[in-house]
C-alpha cells in the first residue's frame, strides 16, 4: 500500500471539509495549476482581523484537494497574522506525507489561491516566486 | 512476424520487427535497464518522447568528437564533413517521408515551431479579415495555438470538425465546412490522446477540390506509421525527432515547393539570406531561407541515425508491432473493472490509450503507478484542453507504446491499476 | 598566471586558467587530436562554433542513458528527474550571466531565435510607424535582418552607428542619434568580425537617458568575458551555447521581468499556455510563455555542463588566456609581409583577429591552410556583409581563439601563411 | 606546394580571359555565392547559332574567377547546342585539380551564371537542382 495516500488524505479528497461558496466573501480567489489543470477556489470572510469562514471549490487529484481541504480547517478562526504566516512548511506537516516534485504544484495549490486572495484584498504583500 | 529463437525465451512471445526479437531491440535502449523505487523501469510515455537506442548518442558524439564544425561557410576539411553529415540527414529525412527534393525539409525545433513557422509566413502572407480556417476539436494545442494566434493578427474565423464519442472525427461536418470556402484545413494525422489515425488521404483530397492549403501535424504519425507526403499530397506537414528515437531541439517542416517558395522568411539572421545591406535584403534558396542562425547540427546527424534505425527495423514492422501491443492492451484494460477507454478500436488506432479509473484522479493514479510498480504513463490533458472539455473530462492517464514495448510490461500496468484500485478501496 | 609544470614541458609556456595547464585543459577535447589531411588538427574558428570538451558529452548522453523523457507535464520519476535538470541548468544560466532570476532566461534554438522572438513580440507591441531604431554598421545579419523586417512591418526607421577605420563605434554620432528618442538600440557586445569590445556599460546607461530599450548581442561575449547583466543594466542579452563549449541547438534570452511580462507571445503550442479554449487562449507564466513545444531538454543540460566547465576554468582567467593568445597573434601576424589586420589593438578587442594577405582571396588562403598546414581558420563575410562594405571588403580571412589555442598553434598558422604567400609567389 | 593552386589556375585569376562587357549583349547575367559572396557576370553574343562573343566581370577567390575565365574560353565560337551541353565535368575537367565540397560553389559560379542567363533569355530550360 502507497505511503503516499493515507487514509486521512483519501478522506480529506472524497469528503472535502468547507466545500462551497460564501455568499459575500471578502476574499475571492481561484486559479488553476496549468500543466494538470487542476483547480481551486477560495472565499474567505474576515470580520475584524480574523478570517471567520472559509469554503473551497475545486476539481482535481487527491494531493490538490485534500491539500486545500485542510489548509480550510488550518484558516478558519485564526487571525488574519496568522493565516499570512501560514507557508509550504504548515501544508506539507498536515499532508504528512513525502511530495514528490512533480506534484509540489498540487500540493500548493490551495495555499498559492489563499496568499493571491489575500494579496489582491490588500491584505498582504505579493509576494515574489523564489528561485529553486 | 513471429519467429522463435530459442537463446533468449522471453522473446518467444513477441513478435519481431525486421527479424529482430524484442530483447535484441531492447538492448539498444539502456534506459530500459534502469530501476525506479527499486523496481524496473517501465516506459509507457512514447507519445510524449521517445526513448533513444544507443546508435542515435554514437552519431551524435561522433560528431562532437570528430566533426564538430559550424556548417555552410566552412571552407576547411572538419566544417566540410559537419556541413555533409547535416546534409545527408536532410536527405534521410527526405526519402523517410517520400519528400521529392531534400531543399523541400526545413528543419526547425520541433513540430510546435513548424506550424508556427507556416502561420507566420504562410499565414501572413494568405490569410486576411473573415478568411476561414478549419481546424478539429482533436488537435494538440501546438496545431491551435498558433492558428488563434493568427486569426487575432488578421481577422480569420476558426471553426472546428467535431469528434464523435468514439473519438473519430465528424467527416460530414467536415464536408460541410469545406463547402464555406476555407483558405487552410489543418489536422492531426494521429491523436495523441485518442490514439485516432485520422482518414488524412480523402480529408486532404477534398481540401484541395475546396480549394484549400491543408497542414498536417503528423508528430504522432511519422514515428509510427509509414507516411509518403507525395501520395499523401500534403501541403505542409511536420514532426519531431524526439518522438521517433531522435535527439531533442529538432523537428521537420516538409512544405510543396511552390509554397515554400512564395512565402516571405519567418526568422531573419546569419544563413538564410543572399545579399544584406544595413536596410535591405534578399534570402537564400530552400531551405535555408527558413534556418536562420546556426543550426541544430549534431541533433539533424542524430536524427540521420534515427531514421537509420527505423529503417532498418522497417516501417510496416513498426507498425505491426504497435498494433499488436496496442490490441493487447485494448483486451487487458477493458478487463479492469472501472476502467474508462476513450478512443476508437484497435484497427483505426495507434499505440495509445487514453483512460480513466473510476474517480481516481489521473495524477493520483500516475504516482501510484510509478511508484507502485515502475511504470511510466503520462497524466493531464496532453496539451488537448478542447478536447478534454468535449469528453468533460479534466484529465485522463494514458500510456502509450514504442518499437519496445512488450505485453510483460502492459501486464504489469494492468497489476498497478489493481494497486490503484486497492488503495483507492473500491 | 604562470605555472610551470615538469611533467609536460610543452606546457610550461603556456598561462593557464584556473591553475590547469592549456595541455590539460586540451586533454579535455577529443577533437583536438584528431588528423586532417595527414596533419595534426589545429581550431582557429571558436568564433563561429566552440568545440566541446567531453564533460560536456557525457552530461548529454547520461541524460539520454538515464533520465530520458519529456519535461514538465510527467508525474513519473524519470520526467521529474528531466524537468530538475533542465531547470538546474536554467538557473545555472542565470547565475552565470548574474540575472536575478532563472525565470528571465528564455531557451531558444540560438541567439538568432533569441533576437527575433524580442523584434516579433516586443517589436510589434512598441514599435510602430516612424520609430527610430538604432543599430550599428558592425552587427551580425542576426542582430540586423530581425530589425530590418521589423521595420518593413511597421515602417519603424533604421539608423546605424558607423565604425572608425580602427574598427571601434563613433560613439559622438552614437550621441546625436540619441537625440532623436530611439525607441531601441540594438548593438554587439564584441564583433565578430573586428574583435572590437564595445563600451556597452555607458552605451546602456545613454540609450537609457534617452528612453530607449536595449537588445545587446552577446553572442561572442558571454564565452570569452565575465557578463554581468544587473551591472550592465541590460534589457535584453542573448547569447548560443555552441559558441561557449555547449552543444548546438540551444540559445539564450535574457530579458528584464517587466518587459517579459509585458510581452505578448511568440509562438503558440504545449507547454507555453494556462488554458486553451476552440478559440482563445492565456498564457503561462515566464520563462515558459515564450518556450512553446518540447524544448531542447538535453541540450539545456548540456549547456549546463558548459556553463560548470567555464565556471571551474573561471571567466576572468578565460578573457586572460584569450588576451595573451590574442596579443602573441597580433604580434605574429603583423610579422607577416603584405598582411592587413582589421579592428583595434588588443585590449579592446576578443580573441578574433580578421585579415587578408595581399591579394590572395581569403577562400584560398582558408584552403591553403586547411590542406597544408591542417589549420582551420574561416573566410568570407562573416555574416556581416554592410562591415564588408564599410571597409570596402569581399571578404576577410578570421582566426578565433579560445581557452584551448595555444601559441604553438598561432605560429603555425603563420607557417602556413608563409606557405600561401610562396604559392601565390610575391 | 598546394596541388590546387596550379600555375595555369592563378594565372587565370590574375589574368582572366575575356574580362569586361558588351555594349549590347544577347545574354546577360549575374550572381553571387550567397555563403561566400563571390560574384560573376557575364555577357554573351550571339550570331545565328553560335556564341561569337564572351566577357566576363566578376571579384571573388581564384576558383571562381579562373573556373569562369576557362570556361569563358570554352564557350567563345561555340554553337548554343556546345554551350548549352557544358556542365560540371567540363569545368572539373578544365580546373584539373580535385575541389573540395566547400569550394564547388566557387568553381561552378561561371557554370550557374552561363545556364541561368540562357534560360531567362528563353534559350534554354530552366535546370532544377538536383538532389544530392
Ligand atoms: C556577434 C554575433 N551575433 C549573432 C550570432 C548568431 O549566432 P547563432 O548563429 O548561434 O544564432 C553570431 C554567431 O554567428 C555572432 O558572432
Ligand atoms: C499530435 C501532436 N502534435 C504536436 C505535438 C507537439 O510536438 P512538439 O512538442 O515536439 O513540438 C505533439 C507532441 O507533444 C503531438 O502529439
Amino acid at each position: 500500500m502507497s505511503m503516499d495516500y493515507r487514509e486521512y488524505i483519501l478522506d480529506h479528497y472524497r469528503d472535502p471539509r468547507n466545500y462551497g461558496t460564501l455568499e459575500h466573501p471578502d476574499v475571492h480567489c481561484e486559479d488553476s495549476n496549468p500543466l494538470c489543470g487542476d483547480q481551486l477556489g477560495m472565499d474567505l470572510q474576515i470580520e475584524g482581523d480574523r478570517v471567520t469562514e472559509v469554503r473551497i471549490q475545486g476539481r482535481g487529484c487527491a494531493i490538490s484537494q485534500a491539500s486545500a481541504s485542510m489548509l480550510s480547517e488550518m484558516i478558519e478562526g485564526k487571525t488574519l497574522e496568522e493565516v499570512i504566516a501560514l507557508g509550504k512548511e504548515d501544508v506539507l506537516e498536515a499532508l504528512g506525507i513525502p511530495i514528490s516534485p512533480a506534484r509540489t504544484k498540487c500540493a500548493f495549490l490551495g495555499l498559492r489561491v489563499l496568499h493571491r486572495g489575500l494579496a489582491i484584498a490588500g491584505l498582504e504583500q505579493p509576494q515574489e516566486d523564489e528561485d529553486e | 512476424m513471429l519467429t522463435s529463437d530459442n537463446t533468449t525465451p522471453a522473446t518467444t512471445v513477441h513478435s519481431t520487427q525486421s527479424g529482430r526479437s524484442l530483447a535484441e531491440i531492447r538492448q539498444d535502449f539502456p534506459i530500459l535497464a534502469r530501476q525506479v523505487h527499486g523496481k524496473p523501469f517501465i516506459y509507457l510515455d512514447s507519445t510524449a518522447s521517445s526513448q533513444k537506442p544507443t546508435a542515435v548518442l554514437t552519431a551524435m558524439n561522433e560528431y562532437y568528437h570528430q566533426h564538430n564544425a559550424n556548417v555552410h561557410r566552412g571552407v576547411y576539411l572538419v566544417s566540410e564533413e559537419a556541413t555533409a553529415g547535416m546534409e545527408k540527414a536532410r536527405v534521410k529525412i527526405a526519402r523517410f517521408i517520400n519528400a521529392r527534393q531534400s531543399k523541400q525539409i526545413i528543419f526547425t525545433r520541433n513540430t510546435t515551431e513548424s506550424i508556427n513557422l507556416v502561420a507566420h509566413t504562410w499565414g501572413s502572407a494568405n490569410i486576411s479579415s473573415g478568411d476561414l480556417i478549419i481546424l478539429t476539436e482533436m488537435e494538440h494545442h501546438s496545431n491551435l495555438v498558433p492558428w488563434q494566434l493568427l486569426a487575432q493578427r488578421t481577422g480569420a474565423r476558426l471553426e472546428f470538425v467535431p469528434v464523435t464519442d468514439d473519438g473519430l472525427l465528424q467527416l460530414d461536418v467536415y464536408a460541410d465546412l469545406l463547402r464555406q470556402q476555407p483558405k487552410l484545413v489543418a489536422f492531426t494525422h494521429m491523436s495523441n490522446v485518442l490514439g485516432t489515425i485520422n482518414p488524412i488521404h480523402e480529408m486532404i483530397a477534398q481540401a484541395h477540390a475546396a480549394g484549400a492549403i491543408t497542414m498536417v501535424d503528423a508528430a504522432q504519425s511519422v514515428p509510427h506509421l509509414p507516411v509518403d507526403v507525395q501520395a499523401l499530397d500534403a501541403d505542409f506537414l511536420c514532426f519531431s525527432a524526439h518522438k521517433m528515437l531522435g535527439p531533442t531541439g529538432i523537428g521537420v517542416l516538409y512544405g510543396k515547393k511552390a509554397l515554400l517558395e512564395a512565402m516571405p522568411p519567418f526568422m531573419g539572421g546569419g544563413d538564410m539570406i543572399r545579399t544584406v545591406k544595413l536596410r535591405e535584403s534578399t534570402w537564400n534558396d530552400l531551405p535555408w531561407k527558413f534556418e536562420a542562425g546556426t543550426p541544430a547540427i549534431a541533433e539533424a546527424i542524430g536524427f540521420g541515425a534515427a531514421i537509420d534505425y527505423l529503417n532498418a527495423l522497417g516501417m510496416d514492422n513498426v507498425r505491426q508491432h504497435e498494433r499488436e501491443i496496442t490490441s493487447y492492451a485494448l483486451d487487458a484494460l477493458k478487463a479492469v473493472p472501472g476502467l474508462t477507454i476513450y478512443g476508437p478500436e484497435a484497427d483505426q488506432r495507434g499505440g495509445v490509450v487514453s483512460f480513466t479509473l473510476a474517480d481516481i484522479h489521473p495524477h493520483d493514479l500516475a504516482s501510484i503507478l510509478d511508484q507502485e510498480v515502475g511504470v511510466a504513463i503520462r497524466a493531464g490533458h496532453h496539451c488537448a484542453q478542447p478536447l478534454m472539455e468535449r469528453y468533460d473530462l479534466a484529465a485522463t492517464a494514458r500510456a502509450s507504446f514504442y518499437i519496445y514495448t512488450s505485453k510483460e510490461e502492459i501486464d504489469i500496468l494492468v497489476q498497478g491499476l489493481q494497486k490503484a484500485q486497492h488503495i483507492f478501496r473500491f
